[in-house]
């Protein structure tokens, strides 16, 4: 094993978790804003990788398709914002688990209905495809790099948004205190709203730019909504700090597990065995990360409990 | 649970006074038709019932099921099916764990099974039995096909991945048993993976010069796309599961000139296949793959048993079954002892055709293979 | 004089630069009631917390029959003979009136880990039960749900649960809160007579049942007590008036 | 008669008449439904005590069922194989006696909840759904990747196993083991709620902090009440494993976890019988939707979400009002 081998996969997994951050970061906002837990948050995911795959078909451009996946995420989660969520805020999160799993059906076997059981295709943009060599002569892929730098972008755009904007004080001011806020004069409905298309609008985002290098399919954000749940737990709930750390650590435990333990079962064992026992222990390891944190610190990382 | 749709083959023609001499059959069809994985089912589906319809026979009833790919719940199907619809054959699984969860009490009592896909390594050894036919392959087929023709392919050093699951693993296994190169990496990855970038980096630093995977339906297609564009360029080659008709297009440019072991092309040239080939496209607005028509053979192996025999007598039936006297759109067809099929395998490659993909035969890995477990069937 | 059922001493506990209790000591002894008054906002839950134990001190300590609890959890100061009611009140809304009184006896004498048995047809634990229910008048209302309670009748529930634990020593969160004069009357009468089961450290807004019923009273503002004394002593007090003026006006 | 209990009788009478009819009208497969009723009833049962008695919402309940489940392979497959279980450190036989079965899948789901339990209880509300869901997906992904007892393909059990003086091949029959064992655990389940326990617990989920400030430490109730959950929701996996003579990792993905809560909501939660009322309602929804469409889930789903919008306290709250405290 070289240093340039760990290297590269210390960049995969930093890939990884810059994805699994935009999808905890709509997961942990929602949470901390409105106090919902959305199970379906992995079929806005899917909404995103399906209407970007579809637009980019018809127009042949990617670009134009992350824009409309933007656009049908954020207005597929205004849509269900205003037709079922608002009608949860109030109820316990029994009802909220309930509801939101009944819309994962509905938007799985929706949109199998609309696109057929096929997996879609999307792929790269030519611009983007393509290894580049890095200093110190690795070869890395393009789109994978600009992953990153996008994941990161939008990383410090959602400190800035939270942070410097109206829009983010009153997001702070709804997860501090939510009945202060409809004191202060700020119209909360249209809030959730918003909040929710943005959480769906990161989600889809994520869908998208995923999608191209995976297989859109149905049913395709439902292990990457339970991955997303792991980070905030481990980051702690609400925290956009806390989703982002916890990203990039399971990214990073994920990635390199995979790759580190079948290499450390290998040095005492026959290697099928090594490969096997270590692919096991690898697929669990995150969550047992997770315990891990939660032994420590109930509240995750960065939470407030 | 059940999409139950009673297709009455032959649907308007009245019974002719002949045709009622015939014992009737009815047919359980248990596949994937929602959820993930479903396009395999709907794509068995509608080969078989190609075949039905072509055949018009008034005596085949076809009860369809949908397994959701849930094993319980084709457990269940395969009770109703039994108990309640009273069929006489089961068919159309896709999976092997659903096919070991079904098959074995299926034919304990005495129904006998068709296999339009799954062929699972325990089914073909010592768990064989005589009213269970594979008429797809057995499961180590297409991998076995994939390994042996690797040194052609100019693969002396292999970098092998499937994963981390039963089938995988014989997958595995079945590449190396016919492979005389040497394998410098083996890796188990996690069932559902869709992010491979730590694979292919290993990959990168294997010193390989070619790349065996096994990895069904979305998995693959997120492997090959993610293959493709990090550049490594080494020679890929797996079984027909992962490079089929129905996940090519999702792979787009990135999927030619993959190398893939089968048992059927759509390019295969013989007069059956090429009326299959058209009337399936005709018939449903795209190209079939493997598992249509193998769905489309079933029915037709079916078709000529119920002309020979009768599903009255099992002894007779099971004969004319064993006789396989149809005509297969894989050329020549036969069954070896224990019940699986004898037939070339061939190496395809993808191609670009147009403004789709397809897959061209080029190369014929084995000729009349048998499987590696006819020896521990007693039967 | 008798020594203290319960005593803080020097306790302090920050919340950034907010000092919530700054150096607060206070004692409650056998038979008193000890009143707690300040104004809004000077730091009278924070002390109720950290003498339950919701809160835990910067520094400090309080003790409970001469016993240092400081390090000791809710649920560890309850058991050692701390019976509290809530500002706000606390009761399982969806139990009656019986279970949520029984759930106090059961609290005190142990039990709940009884998985089989009928709660309600053990005759000691609805006997101890009905005597509280029976106290604070509820005797008409033991079944119905708490939840559906008028607010007068869930504070005088509040004091039957904390009756029920058989308490060395009682923290009565402004018991009267919310309640009519006749009921506010009623409720003076009965915590007079309480005063004998267990000392009372009373926190109550209610200025006329405070002097009536007050041994001591300790006024708190932002965080310190600025005064203790008996009734006559804290009325004189300029230093009182001033703090509380300066409430009502704001209010 | 309090109109939930005549509504309970109801239930429970319903569904032991629909296998007498079916046995009667020779439709046997309508006896494996109800069958498929009780047993997924009772896993509702199981984590009823959780979720109603403790206010727990666990979407990890699919662990226990797949430990149930796998205990029943683990006992099962060595008598199959002709092998011992275990050699070392002592030399024990498998089992195909269901008793014996249960007796392991009770105390293995029992270890289990322990130990998620212990582990998920230091947190609460959303974390705890989130922690559950996530140590669910663990042992999933442990179950397909381990070997030994076949992978993600499962293993299969080609005889059902025995019970004293009974045929459980037969279909009635294990119809009528089932449904016993429904009855018993709703009578636990019944005990539990009126006990001192369940008391407590009721107390503990409406008023955390008064029940503390009574010298009760939930954590140790919620985690008694976590183990006998997943106790009695292992027991029917079990069971489950049994009427399909066969086990997956598939009992153990999130879905079932979600289904399992899903008939529990549907029934009402905390109500003793609304496991039952679910579990009928599930299977039926889920028998003729499939009857009509392909996309027969994208209706069930549109179903749910009609009933957690407009019919609050699921078909036994609707049928029966809301509950009462039961003195």
């Amino acid at each position: 094993m070289s240093a340039m081998l760990l290297i590269e996969q210390a960049l995969n997994g930093l890939q990884y978790g810059v994805m699994l951050f935009l999808m905890a970061a709509g997961l942990t906002l929602v949470f901390g804003v409105m106090g919902l837990i959305n199970l379906a948050h992995g079929s806005l995911y899917m909404v995103g990788a399906f209407a970007c795959a579809g637009v980019a078909a018809v127009t042949g451009n990617f670009w134009l398709g992350l824009a409309a996946s933007l656009a049908a995420a954020a207005a597929a989660g205004a849509i269900v914002e205003l037709t079922v969520i608002r009608r949860l805020y109030a109820r316990d999160h029994l009802d909220q688990v309930l509801a939101t799993f009944a819309l994962i059906l509905v938007f799985s076997e929706g949109t199998r209905w609309l696109f057929g059981s096929f997996p879609l295709y999307l792929d790269i943009p030519a611009a983007l495809a393509g290894p580049i060599t890095l200093p110190g002569g690795i070869e890395y892929p393009l789109y994978r790099l600009v992953l990153i730098g996008i994941g990161l972008a939008v990383a410090a755009g959602l400190f800035w948004l939270i942070g410097a904007t109206r829009l983010g004080v009153r997001i702070r001011a709804g997860e501090a205190d939510r009945e202060m806020i409809a004191a202060l004069g700020v119209d909360i409905s249209r809030l959730y709203t918003i909040v929710f298309a943005l959480g769906a609008a990161l989600a889809g985002l994520a869908g998208a730019l995923v999608g191209a290098l995976q297989s859109v399919q149905v049913g395709m954000g439902e292990p990457v909504l339970i991955l997303a749940f792991v980070v905030i737990v481990i980051g702690g709930i609400g925290s956009i700090k806390g989703a982002l750390v916890g990203a990039i650590l399971v990214g990073l435990t994920d990635t390199l597990g995979r790759f580190l333990l079948p290499v450390a079962f290998g040095t005492f064992l026959p290697p099928s065995e090594a490969t096997s026992i270590g692919a096991a222990l690898a697929s669990m390891l995150i969550y047992i990360l997770m315990a891990g944190v939660l032994v420590i610190r109930p509240g995750g990382l960065f939470g407030r409990a | 649970m059940n999409a139950t749709k009673t297709l009455l083959a032959a649907a308007a023609a009245l019974v002719t006074a002949g045709a009622a001499l015939a014992e009737p059959i009815k047919v359980g069809m248990i596949t994937t038709l929602s959820g993930g994985g479903a396009s395999l089912g709907i794509d068995t589906r509608d080969g078989f019932m190609l075949a039905v319809q072509q055949a018009a026979n008034p005596d085949l009833t076809v009860v369809i099921e949908d397994d959701q790919r849930k094993p319980d719940v084709a457990v269940q199907l395969a009770d109703k099916l039994i108990q309640s619809e009273k069929v006489d054959v089961l068919t159309g699984i896709v999976w092997s764990n659903l096919a070991m969860a079904v098959v074995p009490a299926a034919t304990a009592q005495g129904k006998f099974y068709l296999s339009t896909n799954a062929a699972p390594s325990a089914l073909a050894g010592k768990g064989c039995n005589p009213n269970y036919f594979s008429v797809s392959y057995q499961n180590d087929n297409l991998h076995e096909a994939a390994g042996a023709y690797a040194a052609t392919a100019g693969i002396t050093k292999a970098f092998i991945m499937a994963p981390n699951y039963p089938a995988g693993k014989d997958s595995l296994t079945g590449f190396k048993r016919f492979y005389e190169g040497e394998v410098v990496g083996e890796v188990y990855t996690k069932l559902g993976q869709t992010d491979y970038a730590g694979e292919i980096a290993q990959i990168r630093a294997s010193g390989a010069d070619g790349v065996f995977i096994f990895l069904p339906g979305g998995m693959g297609i997120s492997f090959v796309k993610q293959y493709a564009d990090s550049g490594v360029g080494l020679p890929l080659i797996g079984p027909a599961f992962s490079f089929d008709q129905s996940i090519i297009q999702a792979m787009g440019d990135s999927a030619v000139g993959v190398l893939n072991g089968a048992n059927w092309s759509p390019d295969l040239d013989n007069a059956a296949n090429a009326a299959f080939v058209q009337a399936f496209s005709a018939e449903y607005g795209r190209l079939p793959s493997v598992y249509a028509s193998y769905g489309y053979d079933t029915a037709n192996l079916l078709l000529s048993a119920m002309g020979t025999a009768d599903i009255s007598d099992p002894d007779a039936f099971r004969a004319a079954l064993k006789a396989a006297d149809f005509d297969s759109v894989r050329g020549d067809f036969a069954f070896g002892p224990s019940n699986h099929p004898v037939q070339d395998l061939y190496v395809r490659e993808v191609v670009r055709d147009g403004d789709i993909l397809t897959n061209r035969i080029v190369g014929t890995a084995m000729e009349d293979r048998g499987n590696a477990y006819e020896g521990e069937c007693k039967m | 004089m008798t020594d203290p059922v319960l005593e803080v001493r020097n306790l302090h506990l920050s919340f950034g630069a907010l000092k919530a209790t700054d150096d607060v000591s206070l004692t409650l002894c056998p038979g008193e009631i000890h009143a707690l008054i300040g104004p809004n906002g000077a730091g009278k839950s924070t002390l109720i917390g950290l003498i339950a134990g919701n809160l835990a001190p910067d520094a400090g300590q309080v003790l409970l029959n001469g016993r240092d609890v400081t390090a000791q959890d809710v649920a560890a100061r309850a058991q050692a003979g701390l019976a509290r009611s809530f500002q706000v009140s606390a009761v399982a809304p969806g139990l009656s009136v019986l279970q949520n009184v029984a759930l106090a006896v059961q609290g005190a004498r142990g039990g709940s880990f009884r998985l089989f048995r009928r709660a309600l047809s053990d005759r000691a634990l609805t006997g101890a039960a009905m005597t509280q229910i029976d106290r604070v008048g509820l005797t008409a209302r033991r079944t119905v749900p708490a939840g559906d309670l008028a607010h007068g009748e869930r504070r005088r529930l509040e004091l039957a649960m904390a009756l029920a634990q058989a308490p060395r020593a009682f923290v009565l969160d402004e018991p009267m809160a919310g309640m009519g004069p006749d009921g506010a009357r009623e409720m003076t009468t009965l915590l007079d007579e309480l005063r004998h089961e267990a000392p009372i450290l009373l926190v109550e807004h209610d200025m006329d049942a405070v002097f009536r019923l007050a041994d001591r009273i300790s006024v708190l503002v932002s965080g310190r007590i600025i005064a203790s004394g008996t009734v006559a002593q804290i009325r004189a007090n300029p230093e009182v008036q001033t703090a509380y003026l300066g409430e009502e006006r704001l209010e | 008669m309090r109109r939930e209990t005549l509504l309970n009788l109801v239930i429970a009478l319903a569904l032991l008449a629909v296998p007498l009819a079916a046995q009667a009208l020779d439709e046997p497969f309508a006896i494996t439904l109800a069958t498929k009723v009780a047993i997924l009833a009772l896993a509702g049962v199981g984590l009823n005590i959780a979720l109603g008695l403790g206010g727990m919402v666990s979407l990890g309940h699919a662990a226990f069922f797949g430990i149930g489940g796998y205990m029943m392979a683990v006992l099962a497959t060595p008598v199959q194989a002709y092998e011992p279980l275990m050699t070392w450190p002592i030399e024990l036989a498998g089992t195909k006696s269901m008793p014996l079965i249960w007796l392991g899948a009770v105390v293995a789901g029992a270890v289990g909840a322990l130990a998620i339990g212990a582990l998920s209880l230091r947190t609460s509300g959303v974390y705890f759904i989130m922690i559950t869901l996530a140590f669910g997906q663990m042992l999933y992904y442990f179950a397909i990747s381990w070997p030994a007892y076949g992978g993600e393909d499962g293993i299969a059990i080609y005889v059902r196993n025995g019970f004293p003086g009974l045929n459980t091949l037969d279909p009635l029959h294990f119809f009528a083991l089932a449904y016993a064992v429904l009855l018993a655990a709703l009578w636990l389940a019944h005990r539990l709620g009126g006990s001192p326990f369940g008391l407590a617990l009721a107390g503990a989920r409406q008023a955390p902090a008064r029940v503390a400030a009574l010298g009760i430490r939930p954590y140790r109730l919620k985690l008694a009440a976590f183990v006998l959950s997943g106790a009695v929701t292992a027991l029917a996996g079990a069971l489950y494993a049994d009427l399909n003579r066969f086990v997956s990792p598939s009992m153990l993905s999130w879905h079932t976890s979600g289904e399992i809560m899903v008939l529990v909501i549907l029934g009402g939660v905390g109500r003793l019988f609304g496991p039952v009322a679910g579990a009928a309602l599930f299977i039926l929804l889920e028998h003729f939707l499939g009857g009509i469409s392909e996309y027969w889930q994208l209706f069930l789903g549109l179903i749910l979400l009609g009933i957690v919008l407009f019919a609050r306290g699921g078909l036994i709250g609707t049928l029966a009002g809301r509950e009462v405290p039961h003195d």
